[in-house]
């Protein structure tokens, strides 16, 4: 793919200041749901990739899957070498950007390239948060954080695909029969369901008082903790590592908050993830915690778009601002600044946060708002649970229109509810029915049925 | 409670080896004959409940079901059959009038199968209709004596016609224009269900022929057929108003109806729901009775005086015609009511169709269309005004055969209604008075009447118009004829097979085997 | 076997049997109009006819002629055949009740081997008696005797009717029959003749064709598959079909239509063939409710089937065919001379190079007519010389002088009766 | 905006909800069309603990549909898959599902507003959903829908003769 770059005639007078056409930082959802949308609209104008990362294409959320086995190195691509070859995408490996010139339209890569652009699309993702612990044992500064986390043998962050090979590697390296999860998350469960499916103990430290409890209420964390702990592992809520034990450079062990010492040959941090802002140098673009976009997907500066998990864009509920990374937003964020870059027009409707995971064979759905008190003033919870088969439903209602879902074990048409609250549907006449565990598309008021029965095809 | 002696007169067979336990059956059967049992995952039948309407055999998807006739359900005797028995038996235990649907099943002689039609050889060449013209287009209505001309040409001038101003003098009554001679009998929304109605009202407007609104009113749905709809006017009067008589083609009054002469009709108030209590504009709920005779005609010059109301009440615009049952003095009747000022006569014949009659009515008063025809044909003749009124043959026309076969006899039309019920998927189970009916035709039950879409239902009518009428163009190119109007009362073309010397005269055909 | 044989022998049950059964057949027609009204032999007919002897089997055999009666223009002249005399005497009471017999005489006719067993053959020139009252025109009157006889009457059969013309019909082939005739020896202005081909072995000399009823006289070609309906069409005004022909029928239709309910004869094709449906919605809309209104009330009139007819009136002679021509119809035009032919060749034989020669399309009449004044004209003439001579002459005094010029002076038999 | 994929051209399934008439013979064909015999007698005896019918029926009272996959034109189910086993095909618009690549991460149920994707657990844990029957003529639901409750058209068609309505052509003499 590189070799592209060399053919090209040189007919300017620096060459390393060729202006590209459509560049882009990032190569994962985002990345490429744009620049397949830029080649929808610019049959012949030059694209190119830039990424940090030395694997073409693999899927993120997949690491896990991979990690567990369930795919392969081969297996782990979400889009194979023709998409690439189908769309002419440069893509350049292994470059990570230093810095941009929002005004003068270049950008420096680490290797010290220089890139000028006519159009830049931001999709780097996100970076894992590594909180600054107290570390015993260590050579130099006596803590460890995200500079320097992986200077100590078995301590791992797990956001690409670079380090599920390396924990990986490490675990069969190792003989590791236990590992720690720092993080009740989503991603530490995932690892977590993971391991136990390779046969490794696990015990999940989660400073929360319940596991997954930025997307699940607590009857829905009850229940997958209650099969968490069927499986023998250990969960420590209310806690945290308060300090970690290294010799010859390799972690050894941690103290817990409450006093706890744990034996720990493989530690996952697994606490969160930031927007990859780190090249921007403040004050060049609008930023909260992450880039600010409005609804085509434009930064604050000309030119330049951004899209996925780096960006803050419209919340559909809140009706604000907010930096939701899923994979779905990332896709359709891509699509729209794909379109918006090539001279499109494509308005981005705004997202609202939404998950599928399935953890120990219990799958589940949130999506939206999951957590409010029900006793708060203009909400209204509707709740179905089933104990003898852990089958719990929860919606809540906001102004007669559902802000937020949670299916767990029964998450059979869930769609329909991430329906009803993209397109702000009035479910007032419908509500006795809204929990049921049968919940179709018949028991949708009228007019909706009609619109998704008669219609063809919704268009997005 | 006392044992209830009726028996059932089906028997289910359920091939295990076949059934998937798909349930399909228990979906589709209104009278629960099919029961899922979970526990053993097994199918059950009770045979007491099955009507034989053979809607779970046809959907069966394995082909697991057979309903069966009972067989020697009752001990063999001529005279005390097994029909007799269970009426007894019924009546027994309920003491009402038995009810049935649908025309008589009775062994009554059918006419048409013992008339044979003709065809051309050697000295007359037969046409074939896929090569030659072959027109059935055929009007009912009023015809003049005669057309006067208003010719202003010297008689001795060697000027042409066509030069010519030629003005018609002669005004010609209005007449109903069929791209074939069948029509869609009356059978009222009530009766069947609006899919029902939508099917025959659009399979009409697209052939180009009549269908007819029975007394039930039209419903709003059928205002865009309204240029083939032929409103009727029955006893009850049901959704009968000016604007009624106007978005129809043609008016026709009921006298009689074959399958029940002299009987009138009851609509029970469950059945009269919102729309049809609209469409019949009579409260909702409350029983739709339709009275035997039409209580302001009580002798023919009251049918004279109906006629011209409606005739005054749609500005002359539309030919006016009157049904009646064939019964004995179908002649004279029929001659009285051409006089009477009727455009058209309907004829319709004893084993015609109902949606609930007494069984006893049904199967023992009136006479068979074919003689009816014959004979009024005959007679309208005599008296030199056939011309006057067309005739419409109705009462268990079941084939192109019986159509040609009626016209022949002198009909200029037929009108069909058990045929395009069964195009459309009746069974004849004969169950229609229950309102239960399997495939969505003689019910006003939501769940069953969905099962007839009109689309389908159209499509299917306008296939059975289409095989028919062709089926017709090819007898007539086979008998050399390639117009209808040379076909209509053309006995020549008729022979009779196993009919004795009265039977043939009143039909007015020779017997098989005799030459012109 | 015997019944065929018994009416071979002109039996008088013969009309009940034809009465009872249609006899379908193939023919030849020819017929020949002077449209100025110029009278000519019935050689020429003869002639033309022969031609097309393969289309006759010899069971029928005739000819129309009008204009040979210039002497009684106005009268009735009767052509009768009777089985015997019994029945001619019965049969001429009856005509004596009802008529002023102008003048009777036995039909001249010459002995050949080719014509058998003919019956016996009168013409009867007449004034009606009958009271006016009754009917509401003479020749309704005219029409109620000829049906009553031929009905009621065995054994005797009225072939033309109508005035100043004649059919002259037998069983055999056509020339043979005008042979018997002495056709050679008459002038019409207008002649039609007809050699029939039967189906069966029946031959009966009052079932041959032309068949007439007053003025008309109709050959016909073809087989009508139409004829019940048109049968029962035309008995609601009182026509009733005793011979069960087509011909028949087509003769009916011709009166009802054009006597009685004067429709104008350009206008009488778009009833017998009238046109497809397809073809009237294609009119433009004056004409199209002509043609449907014609359609929707005479549809039982229409002929279906084939067929090719020459029709003969005293003032025209029309041909058609039926709709979609399923039998041959040529016409041809000579100056004042049109010739209508079930094939060309025997227009060919009269008249060599016709100026024009056509084929009808199926529908499409020929009318040849004959324009009165013309005609008018030329009888006076004739009736100026006849005035000072007595009525029992002037029947035959043209044929007389053309007996005379053949030396062959047949006309013995006439006689007063 | 776009017009992808031809997608007007794209023959699709329409329902009729007022026709069906609950008889679920869509479901039964389904599951045998996507059976390993794809013999009704035997699918069902023998192989049916591994079948679910991709299209739903959906019923109370007297109402019910039938619905599958619409194959939208921006396909929720496509964007959302992490695997890229949810492909919608760019020249037949036929959205399927590659069984080989889904890890069975359920997003696609996730966002499938109609609720038609499946999870099928009968083996490796995959999405299941209507793949047109893209090697039949027409579908087997709409093939043996009784009622026609289920029509097989392109967008063309569909307006010229919109669903559910009649057309009341008059028949001009």
């Amino acid at each position: 793919m590189k070799s592209k770059n060399d053919n090209r005639k040189n007919n300017k007078m620096f060459k390393d200041n060729e202006t590209i056409d459509y560049l882009i930082i990032g190569n994962s959802a985002a990345g490429l749901a744009a620049a397949e949308s830029i080649r929808e609209l610019d049959k012949s104008g030059e694209i190119m990739i830039l990424t940090g990362e030395n694997y073409l294409n693999y899927s993120k959320p997949m690491i896990t899957y991979f990690l567990s086995g369930t795919v392969n190195l081969d297996m782990i691509h979400f889009k194979d070498d023709k998409f690439y070859k189908d769309n002419r995408l440069d893509v350049r490996l292994n470059t990570r950007v230093k810095s941009i010139d929002t005004d003068k339209m270049f950008l420096i890569t680490d290797d010290g390239n220089r890139y000028e652009f006519r159009k830049l699309l931001i999709a780097s993702g996100g970076r894992p948060i590594v909180p600054k612990i107290k570390a015993i044992g260590t050579k130099s500064s006596g803590f460890i954080d995200g500079t320097n986390y992986d200077k100590t043998e078995g301590i791992f962050t797990l956001t690409n695909l670079e380090d599920a090979v390396r924990v990986k590697n490490y675990i069969e390296k190792n003989g590791i029969k236990n590992i720690s999860i720092l993080g009740g998350g989503l991603i530490g469960l995932k690892a977590a369901e993971a391991f136990l499916e390779k046969g490794i103990d696990v015990n999940i430290i989660e400073l929360a008082d319940r596991i997954l409890a930025a997307t699940f209420d607590r009857e829905a964390s009850g229940i997958i903790e209650k099969k968490l702990k069927s499986t023998g592992s250990n969960i420590y809520m209310n806690n945290t590592i308060e300090e970690i034990h290294i010799g010859s450079g390799k972690i050894t062990g941690y103290k817990l908050k409450d006093g706890e010492k744990m034996e720990c040959r493989l530690l996952v941090i697994a606490v969160g993830v930031n927007p990859d802002t780190g090249f921007i140098s403040s004050g060049s673009l609008d930023m909260a915690r992450g880039i600010i976009v409005d609804d085509h997907m434009r930064t604050s500066a000309k030119n330049i778009y951004a899209a996925g998990d780096v960006v803050e864009g419209p919340d559909m509920i809140s009706g604000g601002k907010r930096n939701i990374a899923i994979w779905p937003l990332a896709v359709r964020q891509g699509t729209a600044a794909g379109l918006n870059m090539a001279g499109g027009n494509k308005k981005y409707g705004g997202g609202f946060f939404m998950n599928s995971v399935e953890l120990l064979g219990i799958p589940s759905i949130s999506m939206g708002i999951t957590n409010v008190a029900e006793e708060k003033e203009g909400f209204e919870v509707l709740k179905y649970l089933n104990t003898n088969q852990d089958m719990y439903r929860k919606v809540i209602i906001k102004n007669n229109r559902i802000i937020g879902v949670i299916l767990v074990n029964n998450i059979e048409r869930a769609g329909i509810y991430s329906g009803l609250i993209r397109n702000e549907i009035d479910i007032s006449s419908v509500k006795e029915n809204i929990s049921r565990e049968d919940f179709g598309i018949i028991h949708l008021p009228a007019d909706y049925k009609k619109h998704l029965v008669v219609g063809e095809g919704i268009e997005v | 409670m006392a044992l209830e002696l009726k028996q059932s007169e089906f028997e289910i067979e359920r091939d295990k080896n076949k059934c998937i336990s798909c349930e399909v059956c228990v979906r589709q059967c209104s009278n629960d004959v099919h029961e899922y049992d979970s526990d053993q995952d097994t199918l059950y039948s009770d045979n007491s409940k099955c009507v034989g309407c053979r809607r779970c055999e046809t959907l069966c998807p394995t082909g697991a079901l057979k309903i069966r006739n009972r067989e020697d359900q009752f001990k063999t005797n001529y005279n005390w059959t097994s029909s007799h028995l269970s009426n007894i038996y019924r009546q027994a235990d309920s003491g009402g009038v038995l009810l049935t649907g649908m025309g008589s099943d009775r062994a009554h002689t059918v006419y048409w199968d013992h008339i044979l039609f003709n065809a051309a050889q050697v000295t007359n060449p037969s046409i074939d209709p896929l090569r030659e013209p072959m027109e059935i287009r055929t009007f009912i209505g009023r015809k003049p004596e005669r057309l006067d001309f208003e010719i202003n040409r010297n008689k001795d001038s060697k000027e042409s016609l066509k030069d010519t101003n030629i003005k018609l003098k002669t005004k010609v009554p209005p007449q109903l224009d069929l791209s074939t001679p069948i029509m869609f009998s009356a059978m009222s929304y009530g009766s069947v269900s609006l899919n029902v109605c939508k099917s025959l009202a659009a399979a009409a407007s697209e052939f180009g022929t009549y269908y007819n609104t029975g007394e039930g009113g039209l419903h709003k749905d059928l205002y865009g057929y309204a240029k083939n709809t032929i409103v009727q006017v029955a006893s009850g009067r049901y959704g009968v108003d000016v604007d009624y008589l106007n978005k129809g083609a043609a008016v026709e009054i009921k006298i009689g109806q074959g399958a029940k002469p002299g009987i009138g009709g009851h609509l029970p108030g469950e059945k009269v729901t919102g729309d049809i209590s609209n469409t019949r504009m009579i409260p909702e709920g409350t029983d739709a009775i339709s009275p035997a005779p039409h209580h302001d005609i009580y002798s023919i010059e009251d049918l004279a005086q109906l006629i011209y109301a409606l005739k005054e009440a749609t500005n002359w615009l539309k030919p006016v015609g009157v049904k009646v049952s064939a019964v004995h003095n179908i002649a004279p009747i029929a001659s009285g009511i051409v006089r009477a000022g009727a455009d058209f006569v309907t004829i319709d014949g004893l084993r015609g169709g109902t949606g609930a009659a007494p069984q006893i009515i049904r199967d023992n008063v009136g006479i068979p269309i074919e003689l009816a025809i014959a004979s009024v044909d005959e007679r309208l003749r005599e008296e030199g005004i056939r011309y006057r009124s067309s005739i419409i043959a109705a009462g268990s026309i079941r084939s192109s055969a019986d159509v040609i076969k009626a016209i022949a006899l002198g009909a200029d039309a037929v009108y069909i209604g058990t045929a395009a019920l069964v195009a459309i998927g009746c069974h004849l189970c004969q169950k229609c008075y229950t309102g239960k009916c399997n495939w969505g035709i003689a019910t006003q039950d939501p769940y069953l009447t969905k099962r007839l879409n009109p689309e389908i239902g159209t499509r299917k009518l306008l296939n059975l118009l289409r095989g028919w009428s062709l089926e017709i163009k090819e007898m007539l190119g086979g008998a050399g004829i390639n117009a209808i109007e040379s076909l209509k009362s053309n006995r020549e073309h008729l022979r009779g097979i196993n009919l004795n010397d009265r039977e043939l005269a009143v039909l007015g055909i020779k017997h098989a085997g005799e030459a012109w | 076997m015997n019944r065929l044989n018994n009416i071979n022998k002109i039996n008088r049950n013969t009309q009940e049997y034809f009465s009872r059964f249609r006899i379908p057949s193939g023919c030849a027609v020819f017929g020949v109009v002077n449209e100025s009204g110029e009278r000519f032999s019935g050689q020429m007919v003869m002639d033309g006819i022969s031609v097309m002897h393969e289309r006759s089997n010899g069971l029928g055999g005739g000819f129309a002629a009008y204009g040979i009666y210039p002497g009684f223009e106005d009268d009735w002249v009767f052509h009768v055949f009777y089985d015997d005399m019994e029945t001619k005497r019965q049969t001429e009471d009856e005509i004596a009740r009802n008529f002023k017999i102008l003048f009777g005489e036995e039909i001249p006719t010459v002995k050949i081997s080719q014509i058998v067993n003919p019956p016996v053959i009168y013409r009867y020139f007449l004034k009606s008696k009958r009271n006016g009252d009754a009917f509401e025109t003479e020749e309704d009157s005219i029409m109620d005797f000829v049906m009553h006889v031929n009905r009621d009457i065995r054994g005797a059969y009225i072939v033309s009717s109508g005035k100043n013309m004649g059919i002259f019909k037998g069983v055999g082939f056509p020339e043979d029959i005008g042979r018997f005739f002495k056709l050679d020896q008459y002038k019409g202005h207008l002649w039609t003749s007809h050699g029939r081909f039967p189906t069966n072995s029946v031959g009966w000399w009052g079932g041959a064709h032309p068949f007439g009823l007053l003025n008309w006289s109709v050959v016909h070609n073809g087989e009508i598959s139409s004829f019940g309906t048109n049968k029962r069409f035309v008995s609601r005004f009182g026509y009733e079909c005793t011979l069960s022909t087509d011909t028949e029928v087509i003769t009916y239709l011709l009166d009802l239509l054009v006597r009685k309910q004067k429709i104008d004869i350009e206008l009488v094709h778009l009833i017998l063939a009238s046109p497809l449906w397809e073809d009237i919605e294609r009119m433009p809309v004056k004409e199209r409710d002509i043609l449907k209104a014609l359609r929707i009330l005479y549809g039982s009139a229409l002929l279906n089937g084939p067929f090719s007819i020459i029709a003969g009136s005293s003032d025209f002679m029309y041909a058609l065919n039926d709709r979609i021509k399923l039998r041959p119809l040529v016409a041809a035009r000579k100056d004042r001379y049109l010739f209508i032919s079930s094939e060309e060749a025997p227009i060919r034989r009269i008249c060599a190079s016709p100026d024009h020669l056509w084929h009808p399309d199926g529908g499409e009449p020929v009318i040849g007519i004959v324009r009165k004044k013309e005609i008018k004209k030329e009888i006076k003439s004739v009736r100026k010389i006849q005035d000072n001579k007595k009525f029992t002459k002037l029947v035959n005094t043209e044929m007389i002088s053309l007996n005379k010029s053949r030396g062959d002076l047949n006309g013995s038999g006439i006689k007063a009766i | 905006m776009r017009e992808r994929h031809g997608d007007c051209k794209m023959k699709k399934i329409y329902i009729q909800e007022e026709y069906c008439i609950g008889c679920r013979l869509c479901e039964i064909y389904c599951q045998v069309k996507h059976s390993k015999s794809k013999k009704i007698i035997k699918a069902f005896k023998e192989e049916m603990i591994d079948i679910l019918p991709r299209v739903l029926v959906e019923e109370i009272g007297y109402n019910s549909f039938a619905i599958q996959c619409r194959h939208c034109s921006d396909a929720p189910c496509v964007e959302a898959c992490i695997s890229g086993a949810m492909q919608k095909n760019k020249n037949t618009g036929v959205v399927t599902c590659d069984e080989d690549k889904c890890v069975g991460c359920w997003s696609c149920i996730m966002v499938c507003p109609y609720g038609v994707i499946r999870r099928n657990l009968s083996g490796k844990k995959i999405a299941s959903k209507c793949d047109l029957c893209i090697d039949e003529e027409i579908p087997v639901c709409v093939q043996n829908c009784p009622n026609e409750a289920l029509k097989f058209m392109d967008k063309d068609a569909k307006e010229k003769n919109p669903v559910g309505t009649k057309t009341g052509r008059k028949n001009e003499k």
